[in-house]
């Protein structure tokens, strides 16, 4: 109970330094929580024991404790949250997030609405931020060679190189790519000071082939923004662009703005090799291996026509196999049919010449301009030498590094394995990483920092537009983490002109540099214009203006004359970032390891997936082991069937068969890095076989076939058989119904319902993880997911429609259907499950025996049984991230999805205090970036969510059942080309 | 075997069937009182949690504050309104008046220490609810329902003890009759309050008036 | 303490005869103590039909009510909570408790006027004093006539005689115990 | 009590055998039944420490679950019920047998269920504790039992009493307290026998207390008689009743392959079914070690095997309506499960064994040699058992791995402790009843007598006719 409840700390007077309050919260937080924890849990045990042995008149729980602030901050009211906004960082680019915060103690998540990229919504990566945040494994000392220093220690260490007195000879920085601006600054001081320290920028997902890809077509690196709402025709060439990408969410909502416009729905071509979230959107897919790719994109630039290019393209590399001719040569017309309305998009695994001509083909199309604008990147140094770390790998070789600091990568074991910095890093003198885990790299590294994870960090950060955001913590670094910004700092001018030991604070040079930036005469303003952006989240005015190009044709004909076509392997190996723990950063974080993988429902391990037929032809099944064999190294990995992905290629995504620092995915699948040569993402030849090994793949969903059911469970059409058909969708299912029930309507002021648009749904499971993190669901592990007791409340599922190779994937997210004649509840025998006024099934935890019948009785299967107790022994840093609005559940009781009904008892009070200010919203609408779910109140004749039930496209899952759910779906509606099949 | 044995007399004596009866009637008894005396059990103080007041590490007595300085219920607990937690005042509200008066009373170390320490002080709860209940104070003080409904005459208290039993039955009473219990607005932190007219009358014009529900629904107070 | 005359006899048959001979001399307080229930003998001692079955319809039908009374108002009266949208008291519902409670009544009113109507559950009993009275339950049957000697018994006197006569005839061994009052 | 009448067993296959093969006294009657509890056999000890032992591991397994959670047990989402209300729902129909034998055959005047009634009563009570055992086991948190009750409570909240789950209990208990005191009246005149009959005074002494005083007095036996009969009246109909109310834990659902009219006769018949098997494994090893052949007689394993046969073949019919009525339902997910997931789908091997247990073992008892065969009975009866258990996990688990969406869709594989329970429950159930076996006189000695009486008296009436 205590950690929902008033956890208050002291503070001291300054209430400037958010910071240093947020570490008092938090200490006097911690140790608050400890404490009960443990008396709860022997509580509940004891309850059970005594109970059954008769004996529990003669217990009384222990008093709890209440413990007040010393002093108040003014904006605290306890029970009251409050929301920050900030950004988190990918790869350099910022997403702005807003955190709510209960006393102190950040909980959730959200997307900030003024920022460009988030726009609203946060994807997976953001929402898990808050469990990494209290993730009890984060590195917790300095350390050096194991044992623990004092900062100062490592600071002299760092500082006292020999290359102070060369002007930074033997400094070498690593850091990840970054877009600060304080950092630019600090680096620009470190080079001014030490003109022969190097610093490189080291990601093994860097949109390095794009940056190439401009420098090739335009003669200098920018980056491509979309404007899909702009779009009539996309084709992507292997580009994930719904879910890689700096502007990822904002694509997908545009996007989906698009393709629920049916009047004006967009339609997407996608070519690519594994099955992505984007294929699963296209209208149309054409599966060819990823190395295939380039000769595609020549054959669309040579079927559009590429008037300005000398030569035209060159026919040897415009020879994709024929199959794909017919596909090509739609895409083409219909592209050439859109020109200025239409975009191709080329991958950041794709090698720079498919940027380039998607590039050549964009402009041919006048789609510069139009659909697709280009810019500078707000990434520091982008494109330039520094992002390369070969230089630094032959540097190292050479003995030519002292010390050597690594700022935030775990370069060790994200990078390919020819890139052998596992070896190479013992050849500097001193070696110092700062990151959130002691990892691979730090047991190679003489000194190990703690990272301040960004919840816990000041600092700035930069959008893919380059517009600024500040970073501002939440809570005072849990376990004395020190951000980039503090470590680089060290090294600059300004401090070491003060003195080591007035060294600014990350606070400070976040404001100087803020105050550097601000447009001269501005100054003056300068503190509200600090509060302004803190408050907005986004410093208004700083976004980079997209800029005229002119594709240098003469240039990209060379190059192309100049590129010859690889011959395909056999068998192609495609390494793609997971979809869960990216390049391997979140594998300690168990929302993402549990989270269900988009198309192929895996969980807590990643799997060498292959096409039916490659299975067929190699004689494997789901669950054999392979041995992997490229590059010289192998690895073995367990297979997972995927039709639909390309014949001859076996997909594995980056960050599993961690070694180091992510203790729950220790030994959890396998790196795909080690078998990687080059850059990460390049498709290289692969040798398998089979060891003879099974394994229990943690599978959330194993039978994806509808079985003939899509009447009843998922409609689909294509917007000219939707058209045709003219009708609402539930007609044909909806049958005149008899009932000897009363059916008066409900009597709740709100009746509450929700919408989920198929048209829009990626199904990238931002909203499972969303909901997640808002009802403290707890994670089982992987043997209780292959058991088939994965406790989220909203599932996406995924169903294969049409041919069984090479199936459409559909998905579908699933959560409680708040049915007004809910089965679950009628079958409860102790009043645990029933309905309210507005509506809801609710759920009471604490009324709840345990029997399951709710569940048999639920067609939905959307309740969830907690097995065991799934919260127990965890860590009292861990239970910081529960929602306090939530009860965390004991073992033995059902759950399911509640409607967010913690957020609608607290609007239904403060609206009847006159102090309600917006709808409610549930956790999964709120997060969602293709705004595929719409929850609002039935009752309210404007609401979305009423126009989207009285929808043509609007049906009822298993509407025969009579259960008449709150939650209406909204038909799937492709829109294909005619032209194709 | 036939007529081996002595089986002439009786195996018991007479008294033995008043021993018996007792014995099954006891049983019986047994097996009827035990749950009734276990459910009257539950409704007892004792098992309630009522009336016993826990140590606190500085014996603060709401008697003189309440009554003798006339310090309102806000001025300490001023989250009711506006929060779910009314909330336990912050060190620094004793010491906005003991940095004044009583500064060297020993009674007060604590509060001093907590101070200058800048460590809180741990208060025991009194009035506990467990964690999947929900309690809002805002919902409750903003529409008319008293501080002493729930908390008692914390006027007369010494030491804050539960006054009422809280269990979901007591609470039920009130949100299925709200009008029973409501009283003006601003008479919700006043411990003396009587209705001056009938409270029947009384409590159902407030209850129109403050648009008060009966929330008897779960997820009023458990999600 | 009065006086009674106890007739053993080795078979049902016998026994009923007995009793039938002893019956027919006018004899009203009888009793038999037989190893195994025989309906005749009841006939012929004119054992009054026991009332048993009505107790136990009445038993059951308040068994039905207090089921149906209970589930209405525990589920509509007194905390009516929305259930999926359907009736808050429902009788189709409600009638499987209502059967169930009223066998259960039935039942335990059934097996405590069996015990209660014939003065159990006890442990001494006087009867068991009277010695041979454990065959009974074995391979004897018992003819006891209670009012052999009762002054206000309007049987005459030479009956006795008759009945000696009568139970000789049947093989029946003949003796007379004391029996405290009210037993038997 | 003329012998002359007596047709030699055996003698003539076309004619019924006798109930009763014995021609001595009342006393010799008295004594060889008594003999079984006064003078227990040999292998008794043993047998009561082995099975004892096994009821352990049954209590650890319990304290196992309950301290850990039930997720110790294979049970999933979407396979919420599994082995644990399979054994409910097998233990409680096998309950049914000794019920029917007793009060259904009662009321019927059946002559040979007297010798096995009590046996077949103590059967059901000892199954009735087996599956009383599982839905509170199978419960989340089963030390809130008692929610499940209505009493006045200060949430002020009662059971909800839609629920098939609320008149489980009502059923379960009621069941379990009306056979109690059904067994229990039949034995009070038994335990008299054996208090008056007994050696040892302490013996004696203990069985009076059991005996409640019991005298025998024709007021006393007619208030008995028809106590009795009022007992067995009811308690006919609540069999009926008890297994249909456990079919509505599946049949009130809307799950395709629970969602049936059919269940309810269906369950009963298959209760009684795997209840007669149970009585048949139990009583054939037991008629043999006790040298009872002349009170248990092949007349009673050749009416047994005809109830059998009988029973068998209503759920035969069962079967054949369920999948008929799935068909012409024309609903798509009834169809699939009952037509096709049951009997081609991951639980295949279940169904199949099902048909051939179920199915295919009675039609052996439409041959006399078979019926009056007490091996092949009493393979047979296993084998019954065994189909039966099947055939509430097909029906329970099948149904729940494949409903209407696809995606839950998903199998469940038992865990050790879900065989543990059922293997301990069975220890248990045998430990109960070899208690029984010892302490009890097994075979209704009052009533035997009286039958006794009665087939000399038609004999007699057969003679002068």
């Amino acid at each position: 109970m205590t950690a929902k409840d008033h956890l208050a700390a002291p503070s001291p007077p300054d209430e400037d330094d958010p910071r240093s309050r947020r570490a008092a919260d938090l200490a006097v937080a911690l140790e608050d929580a400890r404490d009960p924890i443990a008396r709860r849990d022997f509580i509940a045990r004891m309850g059970a024991a005594i109970a059954l042995a008769g004996l529990g008149a003669c217990t009384r729980a222990p008093r709890d404790e209440i413990i007040p602030y010393v002093v108040q901050p003014p904006e605290v009211t306890p029970g009251v949250p409050r929301f920050y906004a900030t950004a988190s960082t990918l790869e350099g680019y910022a997403l702005g997030l807003l955190v709510e915060s209960h006393e102190g103690r950040p909980t959730k998540v959200e997307g900030n609405p003024r920022h460009p990229a988030s726009l609203g919504a946060a994807g997976a990566f953001e929402q898990a931020s808050v469990l990494s945040l209290y993730d009890p494994t984060r590195a917790r000392a300095v350390t050096e060679r194991g044992s623990v220093v004092a900062w100062s220690r490592l600071e002299e260490a760092l500082t006292e190189g020999t290359w102070t007195s060369a002007a930074g000879d033997g400094l070498h920085f690593l850091l990840e790519p970054t877009s600060s601006p304080a950092i630019a600054a600090v680096l620009a001081d470190v080079r001014a000071r030490l003109p022969r320290a190097v610093v490189s920028f080291h990601s093994p997902l860097m949109p390095q082939n794009q940056w190439e890809g401009a420098l090739i077509a335009f003669g200098r690196v920018l980056e491509p923004r979309l404007a899909l709402e702009r779009a009539d025709v996309v084709v992507a060439l292997d580009a994930d662009f719904l879910t890689t990408g700096p502007a990822r969410l904002r694509l997908a909502r545009a996007f989906a703005d698009r393709r629920s416009t049916l009047d004006a729905m967009i339609r997407l071509y996608s070519v690519e090799a594994l099955y992505t979230v984007t294929g699963a959107a296209a209208d149309h897919r054409l599966r060819v291996r990823a190395g295939e790719v380039l000769a595609i994109a020549a054959a669309l630039a040579s079927a559009v026509g590429l008037p300005n290019l000398p030569a035209g393209v060159p026919a040897a590399l415009a020879a994709p196999a024929e199959p794909h001719r017919a596909f090509i040569e739609a895409a083409a017309r219909d592209l050439a049919a859109h020109r200025g309305r239409s975009v191709v998009i080329a991958g950041h695994a794709q090698p720079p010449e498919v940027h380039a001509l998607a590039h050549a083909i964009n402009a041919a199309l006048d789609n510069l301009g139009a659909t697709v604008t280009l810019a500078p990147s707000p990434i520091v140094a982008a494109g330039d030498m520094a992002h390369d770390t070969a230089m630094l790998a032959s540097a190292l070789d050479a003995g030519a590094v002292d010390t050597l600091v690594i700022c935030g990568t775990n370069v060790t074991y994200a990078s390919p394995a020819d890139q052998a910095f596992t070896e190479l890093l013992g050849r500097a003198r001193q070696t110092a990483y700062l990151g959130l885990h002691e990892d691979e790299t730090s047991a190679r590294c003489t000194f190990m920092i703690p990272e301040a994870h960004a919840l816990e960090s000041w600092g700035d950060t930069r959008a893919f537009d380059g517009t600024t955001s500040i970073v501002q913590p939440l809570i005072d670094p849990l376990f004395g983490g020190r951000t980039a910004l503090e470590v680089l700092s060290l090294f600059s001018g300004a401090d070491r002109a003060r003195g080591m030991i007035a060294r600014k604070t990350p606070y400070d040079l976040v404001r100087a540099h803020f105050h550097d930036d601000l447009p001269p005469g501005a100054t003056r303003d300068f503190e509200q214009r600090w509060r302004r952006a803190l408050k907005l989240g986004i410093v208004e005015g700083t976004a980079i203006d997209p800029i005229e190009a002119r594709v240098d044709w003469a240039g990209l004909a060379k190059r192309l004359a100049r590129t010859a076509p690889a011959p395909p392997p056999a068998i192609e190996l495609v390494i793609r970032p997971d979809p869960r723990v990216y390049d391997g950063r979140f594998a300690s974080n168990a929302w993402l390891l549990e989270l269900p993988a988009p198309v192929t429902n895996l969980t807590w391990t990643n799997a060498a997936t292959l096409s039916t037929e490659t299975a067929d032809m190699l004689g494997i099944e789901t669950g054999d082991e392979l041995e992997l064999r490229a590059s010289g190294e192998i690895v073995n990995a367990p297979a997972l069937v995927v039709p639909g992905q390309a014949t001859d290629t076996i997909g594995l995504t980056l960050g599993w068969g961690r070694s180091r620092g992510a203790t729950l995915a220790h030994g959890r699948g396998a790196n795909a890095f080690a078998l990687a040569a080059g850059t990460a993402l390049s498709p290289i030849s692969v040798d398998l076989h089979k060891t003879g090994r099974r394994h229990d793949l943690a599978l959330t969903q194993r039978h994806h076939h509808l079985e003939g059911r899509d009447e009843d469970i998922l409609h689909h059409a294509t917007l000219e058989e939707h058209r045709r058909a003219g009708a609402r969708h539930d007609a044909a299912t909806t049958k005149r119904r008899l009932t000897l029930y009363d059916k008066s309507p409900r009597a709740g002021t709100h009746q509450w319902g929700m919408a989920i648009d198929l048209t829009r749904c990626t199904g990238c499971g931002a909203c499972v993880v969303a909901c997640q993190a808002e009802n403290n669901v707890p994670t089982v592990g992987p043997d209780a997911v292959f058991l088939g007791r994965a406790m989220h409340w909203l599932r996406i599922d995924t169903y294969f429609v049409g041919a069984p190779e090479a199936p459409e994937i559909a998905p579908q997210p699933m959560l409680c259907q708040h049915c007004e004649m809910a089965p679950c509840e009628y079958v409860c025998p102790v009043n645990a499950t029933v309905h309210s006024d507005d509506g809801l099934n609710e759920m009471v935890y604490n009324r709840c025996v345990g029997t399951r019948f709710c569940s048999n009785n639920c067609p939905y299967k959307v309740r969830r049984f907690n097995w065991f107790d799934f919260h127990r022994g965890e860590d009292a840093t861990r239970e910081l991230a529960h929602n306090p609005d939530v009860t965390v559940r004991q073992r033995g009781v059902m759950e399911k999805c509640t409607f967010c009904v913690q957020r609608l008892r607290e609007h239904d009070i403060r609206e009847r205090q006159g102090r309600a200010t917006k709808p409610p919203e549930t956790a999964c609408q709120q997060t969602c970036p293709s705004r595929a779910i719409v929850f609002g109140d039935l009752s309210d004749a404007a609401a979305e969510v009423t126009r989207l039930r009285g929808d043509d496209r609007a049906y009822a899952v298993l509407d025969e059942l009579a259960t008449e759910p709150r939650v209406r779906y909204l038909a799937r509606i492709k829109n294909p080309n005619p032209e194709l099949p | 075997m036939h007529g081996a044995a002595d089986l002439r007399v009786n195996l018991f004596p007479a008294y033995a069937n008043q021993i018996y009866w007792l014995a099954i009637g006891g049983a019986a008894a047994a097996i009827v009182g035990t749950p009734a005396a276990l459910i009257a059990w539950a409704r007892t103080p004792y098992a309630t949690g009522q009336g016993e007041p826990p140590d606190q590490p500085i014996k603060f007595d709401h008697r003189h504050h309440v009554r003798d300085d006339g310090i309102t219920c806000e001025y300490c607990h001023g989250g009711a309104a506006r929060s779910s937690k009314a909330g336990i005042p912050a060190t620094s509200v004793c010491v906005n008046c003991h940095s004044q008066i009583w500064t060297t009373s020993p009674e007060l170390a604590e509060v001093r220490r907590s101070y200058f320490a800048n460590e809180p002080i741990r208060w025991k709860r009194v009035n506990a609810l467990p964690d999947f209940v929900f309690f809002d104070h805002s919902a409750h003080v903003n529409k008319g329902v008293g501080c002493v409904t729930c908390h008692g005459r914390i006027d007369r208290m010494g030491q804050v003890y539960q006054a009422r039993p809280l269990t979901m039955r007591w609470c039920l009473e009130c949100h299925r009759a709200p009008e029973e219990h409501l009283r003006p607005l601003d008479k919700v932190t006043d411990m003396e309050w009587t209705p001056d007219r009938p409270q029947e009358e009384l409590g159902r014009e407030l209850r129109a008036s403050l648009g008060v529900r009966s929330i008897v629904e779960c997820s009023g107070c458990h999600r | 303490m009065r006086d009674v005359i106890i007739a053993e006899l080795d078979s049902p048959e016998r026994a009923v005869q007995a009793a039938r001979s002893v019956r027919a001399l006018g004899y009203r307080r009888v009793e038999a103590f037989t190893p195994f229930p025989i309906p005749e003998l009841e006939d012929v001692l004119g054992v009054r039909r026991t009332r048993l079955p009505y107790l136990v319809f009445f038993a059951g039908l308040s068994g039905a009510a207090l089921a149906l009374l209970v589930q209405w108002w525990t589920n509509a009266v007194d905390y009516p909570i929305d259930v999926g949208g359907r009736p808050k008291s429902s009788l189709p519902t409600d009638m499987l408790i209502v059967f169930e409670t009223t066998v259960l009544l039935a039942a335990l009113t059934a097996f405590a006027a069996v015990l209660v109507g014939s003065r159990l559950p006890r442990l001494h009993d006087p009867l068991f004093d009277l010695p041979g009275f454990e065959r009974t339950s074995l391979d004897r049957f018992w003819i006891l006539i209670g009012d052999a000697y009762d002054d206000d018994a309007d049987v005459l006197d030479e009956a006795l005689d008759l009945l000696d006569g009568e139970l000789a005839r049947l093989g029946a061994v003949v003796t007379r115990a004391r029996l405290p009052e009210g037993r038997a | 009590m003329s012998a002359a009448a007596s047709v030699p067993p055996r003698a003539r296959a076309d004619v019924d055998p006798p109930v009763l093969e014995h021609e001595g006294s009342h006393m010799e009657l008295t004594d060889e039944l008594l003999d079984k509890v006064l003078q227990p056999p040999r292998w008794m000890r043993p047998a009561l420490v082995v099975t004892f032992l096994g009821s352990l591991v049954l209590f650890a397994a319990i304290a196992y679950t309950v301290t850990t959670g039930i997720g110790v047990w294979g049970n999933n989402i979407p396979v919420a019920w599994a082995f644990g209300i399979t054994n409910f729902v097998w233990w409680i129909g096998i309950g049914h047998a000794g019920t029917f034998i007793s009060a259904f055959l009662l009321l019927l005047e059946q002559q040979w269920r007297t010798s096995i009634n009590r046996f077949a009563e103590a059967m059901t009570l000892f199954a009735v504790m087996q599956a009383g055992l599982f839905p509170l086991l199978h419960m989340g948190r089963p030390w809130f039992f008692y929610w499940l009750i209505p009493y006045p409570n200060t949430m002020k909240v009662w059971p909800q009493f839609r629920s098939a789950l609320t008149w489980d209990v009502a059923a379960v208990m009621t069941y379990f307290t009306v056979s109690l005191l059904f067994w229990y009246l039949g034995l009070v005149p038994d335990l008299a026998v054996v208090r008056d009959r007994a050696r040892e005074r302490w013996r004696r002494r203990v069985y009076a207390i059991f005996a409640l005083g019991w005298r025998g007095s024709a007021h006393d036996w007619q208030r008995w008689r028809i106590g009795y009969g009022l007992l067995g009246g009811i308690a006919t109909p609540l069999v009926v009743s008890v297994h249909s109310i456990v079919s509505s834990d599946f049949a009130i659902a809307n799950l395709p392959g629970w969602h049936s009219l059919v269940f309810p006769p269906y369950f009963v018949a298959g209760a009684i079914y795997s209840g007669f098997a149970m009585v048949l494994t139990l009583m054939i090893p037991a008629r043999r070690l006790y040298r009872v052949e002349h009170v248990i007689t092949t007349r009673h394993l050749d009416s047994m095997a005809k109830m059998l046969l009988v029973t068998g073949w209503i759920v035969i019919y069962s079967y054949v309506i369920e999948a008929w009525s799935a068909w012409y339902s024309g609903d798509r997910f009834e169809m699939y499960t009952t037509l096709v997931m049951r009997p081609f789908g991951p639980y295949a091997f279940v169904y199949w064994t099902v048909i051939a247990c179920n199915c295919v073992t009675p039609q052996l008892f439409w041959w006399r040699r078979a019926r009056r065969s007490a091996a092949v009975l009493w393979i047979a009866s296993l084998f019954v058992q065994v189909g039966m258990w099947a055939e509430r996990f097909m029906l329970i688990v099948t149904s729940q791995a494949r409903d209407f969406l696809p995606s839950s869709w998903r199998v469940y594989r038992p865990t050790v402790i879900d065989g543990t329970l059922l293997f301990g429950t069975i220890a248990f159930f045998l430990f109960l009843f070899l208690l029984f076996l010892r302490f009890v006189p097994f075979i209704p000695i009052a009533e035997l007598k009286e039958l006794k009486h009665r087939i000399a008296v038609e004999r007699e009436d057969g003679a002068r006719a």
